[in-house]
């Protein structure tokens, strides 16, 4: 099967084989994009100042976006709408934030691995209950669980309180690789270990997806009795994924800890928190691998900025979110090639464009007559 | 050999199976139909057997062959379904359950990874076991659904579906299979040609088959042998022949008085 | 410690009854629709704001009470005015239903949850256009406390709760009437269980719905109207707990169940009002503590329905 | 321990003379206009007229809470720091640079909305009122090396333990810390009713950081001074919807004092299921650290019982405004200007603001020309200036020090508000530790 070029032949397409993948492919396109990605992950530091970005936004939305990655593998796949995953997100930052605070841990790699035990292991508690149920109920069920656990660290001297833990041992930011930085040497050296296993995590959960677990996960999804009489154990394998969903979440509050340095409740773990994580999933296109990661920065970046340029800075994102929800319908990466197509054929046909000056006029023209109709109905009732 | 002991099953005051009794497989590759009026607990017992229900009273035992040529019994009453695949107790359901939103190809592919316990593995791409792909072959080959591996389960017309659902089924290597109405839904004139499929399949690999099914023209060319189910209640059993002779069950059976 | 558990219980149930108002929106949207409305808590947030508007002009037609008869008049003008308040629901209701909900149905449903996600989060804004971002107190506590309910028995109770309870009394009653006996109930019922069915009988399950949505609209807000004249004020983020807590209910009650969110609300209400009494730890847990044993033992909560009123 | 109703320090309350007024507050044209005494300036600053000065605006940012519960105290710190930048520009501003202020929703990201301020370029930051994001701001501030001048938000140890002045250069604190109006509280309960009559004690405080830590100050304090005794201590969600399982308590066990550090919402809330339930027919005093700061929000019935407050640093009627013209000036201005009472928290943002232009406007006179961060926050550690309060000092653990207020809830008719009457002042050293002592460790030596 290997050979040593990396471009093989698919239905008469050439495709590039992606090392470390065991045959996964991408087209060229694809190719192209996921290295321009790569490359602005790696200047992000530098090129974000430049078009008048913040990059430590950048960065915290990159975290929820990998969180949010780690849910859409239960959204995607097992098709569970978890309303709790800032339980994990949450989970990993306070383990950083007690060990450091609490138990003097200062080298910040070991901090992180802590981090990813400690939320997973917390995944695959919650997991264990309620792998077990579906729908509404998974999504409620995944809540409570969050809810309870917000309640306990909110309302615990232990973890402080609301103003919860700073992760400095003795006023100091923790160690990288055994060595003492300067503050933005601190930031670059946990931004590029970040970004290096952030990477090797995404493949890990494209190899994951394509793998034959991805194919009984989405087997489950789709239809859970047939599963089981595939001789699948679906609560089994749900919790698998729910704990390995888990474990991405747990990195992400690990890191996210290790950037701002300190922890608090209410940004970690407050059940609307989980709710953000999934829309970062669902706007990001949570059909795609890499959806939910643009979904993070997107969304983070707008709760975070808003307030600087909107008195009014609520709406605006709703507006943003509506806008996605009616025009963008499989999010923004599950758009994008629809959108990209739409968009060359009307380069070489302009006239197109009429048709869809047309087609919004009378979609709005719809929604006018759907207004005027319920005001007769408010008046006349059902019948 | 599959045996249902003494199977009893109340829902509420309704009693949908009352003490059932009954051997599968006794002659290996049997095709054995089980039929009745609406109501008579035949989806129950299919049910009972293969996992989807507990029931209130009796047990299901499995028979196997050691290689000293003895007998050994094994009650499977309390194991999950998923376990009890492994025992080679396949069902197929009244309305069709595939994966809708995979391919044809993907489908089958998911039952014989299942089948090859490869389900857990994530180092290789669920396309890559050559093992796998050449029973999917086999099967999609034989269940004719090669020009369609790649379309999506759900926009197949119904009788492929049907099919499709039977070909998963038989993925997982069965050596009991039950199936609840394979024809229902099927226009009258694919119906022969799916359950002459599902014939040349068990056939060829020594299934014994238990379907249900309402066609007794069907039943009358198909069947090994005949248990026929009445309010809970094993009614008749035996040759299919019954169908011609026996007034009482054609009265029951048909609402024929003669 | 009797006449405290009595107390304690009683606050339970209050509390309760609150928690059913608000609940109930949600558990008729849920059920007939299928729709999980995060928006469902700025309705509430929204019906406690138009009444501070509208109490002010209508407690300023009456004299303020002096006397029993007075304030008996003074409680009537502001259940009415609570009413009215609701009442500013149903269009905006309906609209949303009509806009923005009614083209998605068909949708997977977590875009159902995005897009009213993104309601939640304009309406806080129309919100803060319309009120401004300060908390805005009704002040019409004190004088419904003085309409004389306890005091004829002989203890000292505040009879705004008494109101509110009775109040949520009757909201049940009237749903559960509204649902069993009326014709529109039926037609609402009927289009929940089978849509296609309802269509060939000539329901429009277009109007069914938005007067379903306006519906739930409407008890949203009279939850919030009902307490705003209370003690609370209005607040810009007062939907989000509550939106929260009607989950729980829900689901403990089963889902788009109308008696088990009744149920729901009145166990939760008075579990964790004694959780709160007996063990002050678990004041913010208390709640969702109930709801994971109930769910835990009971997966389909205590009057199980699916996609259905009961 | 002495106590009782003090004179204000030394703001020269009674008499006060021109040149004693110009003396007294550094007599630089702002100064003296954020003193209230604008209308006592007659001399040019020559000092400053010379001094090079860039000519472009001063950059500050302001976070705050706008929104929601906590915005009854954000939007009167918000009211504050305007008010004191309006007064600044309408004098020519900070030696002739005129102030231009964002604010902004501090909302839970106070980090990220400081870093955002810095990245804009701001030459001064304002805020927080959370202590929490204001405990994740401080090491950030010393890292970025902008000031930043909280309104409110510190608990206690803020300052005393988790950043001693060695680690702390550029972060200060304008308000008083919740040690001095919690002490302040249980001294208070004492002179009401005395200590014989003080057997025991409950709380009800809102149950996160502020609440918790409030609550054990307060219970050292009492208990210190009258040995009484704790019967129920409840704390009930910031941003309650229901306190009523609390209030029973408290009916039930009929405490002698009632402590409670709720605010906002919560306060309102409080009161009114208080008086629904008739819990003040079975305390003898209720006394509450910050009940005023919803001031704006109370209507008569509500203030009725023994209810006493504090207004931490500032109120606005003591001295009284007709014996202080500084006073009676800015509360018509905030009047007039923002139909409200200002409260404590209005002089939070209005300090805050003044204790950085004052120190500025100095450093330009000292330097002759504009002092760079470190020097500035080099300046502000010991620096002195008064507002319409009275006098402040920075202390050298960057936390002000200022006089504390206590007084009994009552209704004015004429304002149509409400108001606290036979105020009590103390003086910062009579309930606040002194430097470099742990502040439970130095109770306990009461």
């Amino acid at each position: 099967m290997s050979r040593l070029s990396p471009l093989e032949e698919r239905d008469g397409e050439t495709v590039v084989r992606v090392p470390l993948t065991n045959g996964l492919t991408l087209t060229k396109g694809q190719t192209a994009l996921t290295l321009v990605g790569i490359l602005v992950l790696f200047g992000l530091p530098f090129l974000a100042g430049i078009v008048g970005l913040s990059w430590g936004r950048l960065f915290r939305g990159l975290l929820f976006g990998m969180a949010a990655v780690g849910l859409n593998l239960l959204l995607r796949h097992t098709e569970l709408v978890s309303f709790g995953h800032a339980a994990f997100f949450g989970g990993g930052a306070y383990a950083v934030a007690v060990l450091a605070a609490h138990l003097d841990v200062s080298e910040g790699l070991l901090l992180l691995l802590a981090a990813v035990i400690v939320g997973t292991l917390l995944a695959a508690f919650i997991g264990y209950f309620v792998a077990g149920y579906v729908d509404i109920y998974f999504a409620l069920l995944t809540l409570a669980f969050n809810a309870v656990i917000f309640a306990t660290v909110f309302r615990s001297g232990f973890f402080n309180y609301n103003d919860g833990l700073a992760v400095r041992v003795g006023g100091d930011n923790p160690t990288l690789f055994g060595l003492g930085w300067t503050d933005l040497g601190y930031d670059l050296v946990l931004y590029y270990t970040t970004i290096v296993l952030m990477l090797v995590m995404l493949l890990l959960m494209w190899r994951l997806v394509h793998s034959p677990f991805g194919r009984a996960l989405d087997a489950i999804g789709q239809d859970r009795t047939r599963a089981r009489f595939i001789g699948i154990p679906v609560e089994r394998y749900v919790w698998i994924s729910f704990t390995i969903s888990g474990l991405y979440g747990a990195f992400a509050g690990g890191v996210y800890a290790l950037q701002r340095l300190h922890v608090q409740p209410e940004p970690t773990l407050y059940v609307f928190v989980s709710g953000e994580i999934l829309f970062m999933a669902i706007l990001g296109g949570f059909t795609t691998l890499v959806g939910p990661l643009i979904g993070g920065v997107l969304l983070v970046y707008l709760l975070e900025a808003t307030r600087f340029s909107f008195y009014y800075y609520h709406a605006p994102i709703g507006i943003i979110l509506l806008a996605i929800v009616f025009f963008m319908p499989k999010g923004i990466m599950g758009s994008l090639p629809d959108i990209l197509a739409g968009l060359s054929r009307r380069a070489s046909d302009p006239g197109l464009l009429g048709d869809d000056l047309q087609t919004i006029g009378s979609s709005i023209r719809r929604s006018l007559s759907r207004a005027t109709t319920t005001v007769r109905i408010l008046v006349f009732g059902v019948r | 050999m599959l045996e249902a002991r003494n199977l009893r099953k109340e829902f509420g005051e309704l009693r949908a199976t009352d003490d059932v009794s009954l051997e599968f497989g006794t002659t290996p590759g049997e095709m054995v139909f089980i039929v009745g009026p609406n109501g008579a607990g035949k989806t129950t017992l299919v049910n009972l057997l293969t996992g989807l229900l507990e029931p209130d009273q009796g047990s299901v035992v499995v028979h196997e062959e050691t290689d000293d040529g003895t007998t050994v019994e094994r009650d499977i009453t309390n194991v999950d379904p998923e376990r009890r695949v492994n025992e080679g107790l396949v069902r197929s359901f009244q309305i069709v359950h595939v994966f809708e939103e995979m391919t044809v190809r993907e489908n089958v592919r998911v039952a014989v990874l299942s089948r090859y316990d490869k389900l857990l593995s994530v180092r290789s791409r669920d396309d890559q076991h050559e093992d796998v792909e050449e029973t999917v072959d086999d099967l999609l080959a034989q269940f004719r659904l090669e020009e369609t591996q790649h379309e999506v389960a759900e926009t197949l017309p119904h009788g492929d579906r049907k099919l499709l659902d039977v070909a998963m089924s038989f993925g997982l290597d069965p050596e009991y299979l039950l199936l609840d109405e394979p024809t229902s839904g099927v226009a009258t004139r694919e119906k022969e040609y799916v359950i002459e499929t599902i014939v040349e399949a068990s056939d060829a690999r020594g299934v014994t088959t238990v379907t249900i099914e309402h066609d007794m023209d069907l039943v009358k060319t198909y069947a090994d042998r005949l248990v026929v189910l009445v309010e809970g209640s094993v009614f008749r059993e035996g040759d299919p022949t019954l169908l011609e002779t026996d007034g009482e069950l054609r009265r029951v059976l048909l609402g024929v008085t003669e | 410690m009797i006449d405290s558990f009595f107390v304690h219980t009683l606050n339970g149930l209050w509390y309760g009854f609150i928690l059913f108002m608000i609940a109930s929106g949600l558990t008729i949207i849920f059920g007939v629709l299928g729709i999980l409305n995060l928006a469902h808590g700025e309705l509430y947030a929204l019906g406690a704001f138009v009444v501070f508007s509208v109490v002010g002009y209508a407690t300023g037609l009456v004299a303020s009470p002096e006397d029993p008869v007075s304030a008996v008049v003074f409680g009537v003008v502001v259940l009415a005015a609570a009413l009215v308040a609701a009442a500013v629901l149903l269009p905006v209701g309906a609209f949303i239903e009509a806009v923005f909900v009614r083209p998605i149905y068909e949708r997977e449903e977590v875009y159902q949850l995005l897009l009213t996600y993104a309601l939640l989060l304009i309406f806080v804004d129309v919100m803060k256009f319309g009120w401004g971002t300060s908390p805005l107190d009704a002040g019409t506590y004190g004088g419904l406390n003085q309409i004389p309910t306890t005091e004829l028995a002989g203890f000292g109770y505040p009879s705004y709760n008494i109101v509110a309870m009775l109040v949520g009394l009757a909201v049940f009653a009237w749903l559960v009437w509204f649902f069993d006996r009326s014709k529109t109930g039926r037609i609402i019922r009927a289009t929940a269980i089978n849509r296609d069915m309802a269509t060939a009988i000539g329901v429009s399950t277009d109007r069914t719905f938005t007067l379903v949505f306006a519906m739930g609209a409407f008890f949203a807000g009279f939850g919030g109207a009902m307490v705003s004249i209370g003690p609370q004020t209005a607040f810009l983020e007062m939907g989000l707990d509550p939106l929260i807590l009607s989950f729980v209910v829900i689901v403990v009650g089963g889902l788009g169940s109308l008696k088990g969110a009744f149920v729901g609300a009145l166990l939760v209400g008075v579990i964790s009002r004694w959780a709160i009494w007996l063990y002050p730890a678990v004041e913010l847990a208390a709640p969702f503590a109930v709801m994971l044993a109930i769910l835990l033992v009971k997966p389909e909560g205590l009057f199980g329905t699916w996609g259905e009123i009961e | 321990m002495t106590t009782g109703s003090h004179e204000p320090r030394d703001d020269g309350a009674a008499g006060i003379d021109r040149r004693d007024a110009l003396k007294l507050v550094g007599g630089s044209a702002i100064a003296v206009a954020l003193a209230g005494c604008a209308e006592l300036l007659e001399d040019e600053d020559d000092a400053i007229e010379d001094a090079d000065v860039p000519d472009e605006p001063i950059e500050a940012g302001l976070q705050t809470f706008l929104e929601g519960a906590p915005a009854v105290l954000g939007v009167q710190a918000e009211m504050g720091a305007e008010t004191a930048v309006r007064r600044i520009n309408d004098n020519g501003g900070v030696a002739g640079r005129e102030i231009e202020l964002d604010v902004i929703e501090e909302g839970e990201e106070a980090l990220e909305n400081y870093q955002q301020f810095v990245d804009d370029g701001k030459d001064v930051t304002f805020g927080p009122i959370s202590s929490g994001n204001h405990e994740a701001m401080v090491p950030e501030i010393n890292a970025q090396g902008v000031i930043n001048v909280a309104t409110d938000g510190t608990v206690t140890t803020l300052y005393e333990e988790d950043h001693p002045p060695e680690d702390n250069t550029y972060s200060f604190r304008f308000q008083n810390h919740d040690v001095m109006e919690a002490l302040a509280a249980a001294v208070e309960a004492v002179e009401v009713l005395g200590v014989d009559e003080i057997d025991t004690y409950a709380g009800i405080n809102p149950g996160y950081a502020f609440g918790f830590d409030e609550h054990e100050v307060f219970s050292a304090g009492i208990e210190q001074l009258t040995g009484a005794e704790e019967v129920y201590d409840g704390f009930p969600d910031l941003g309650a919807d229901d306190m009523s399982t609390h209030i029973e308590a408290v009916n039930s066990e009929e405490p002698d004092v009632l402590f409670s550090s709720c605010w906002g919402g919560d306060a309102t809330l409080l009161l009114e299921q208080g008086h629904g339930a008739g819990m003040f027919d079975n305390i003898e005093l209720m006394v509450g650290p910050v009940l005023y700061g919803s001031a704006n929000d109370l209507s008569e019935g509500l203030v009725d019982g023994p209810i006493r407050s504090g207004s931490r640093n500032f109120y606005w009627d003591e001295p009284t405004t007709d014996r202080w013209s500084p006073a009676a000036d800015l509360f018509e201005e905030v009047v007039d200007e923002y139909d409200a009472v200002p409260t404590a928290h209005f002089m939070s943002g209005y300090g805050a603001v003044t204790a950085w232009a004052t120190a500025a406007e100095k450093a330009v006179r000292l330097l002759g020309r504009w002092p760079e961060q470190d020097e500035l926050a080099e300046l502000l550690v010991g620096h002195g200036f008064h507002t319409p309060a009275g006098y402040h000092t920075m202390a050298d653990d960057h936390q002000c020090y200022s006089n504390a207020h206590f007084g009994e809830l009552a209704w004015s008719d004429d304002l149509d508000a409400a108001v606290l009457e036979n105020v009590t002042v103390y003086a910062p050293e009579e309930v606040s530790p002194p430097q470099g002592k742990p502040s439970l460790e130095w109770i306990g030596g009461w």
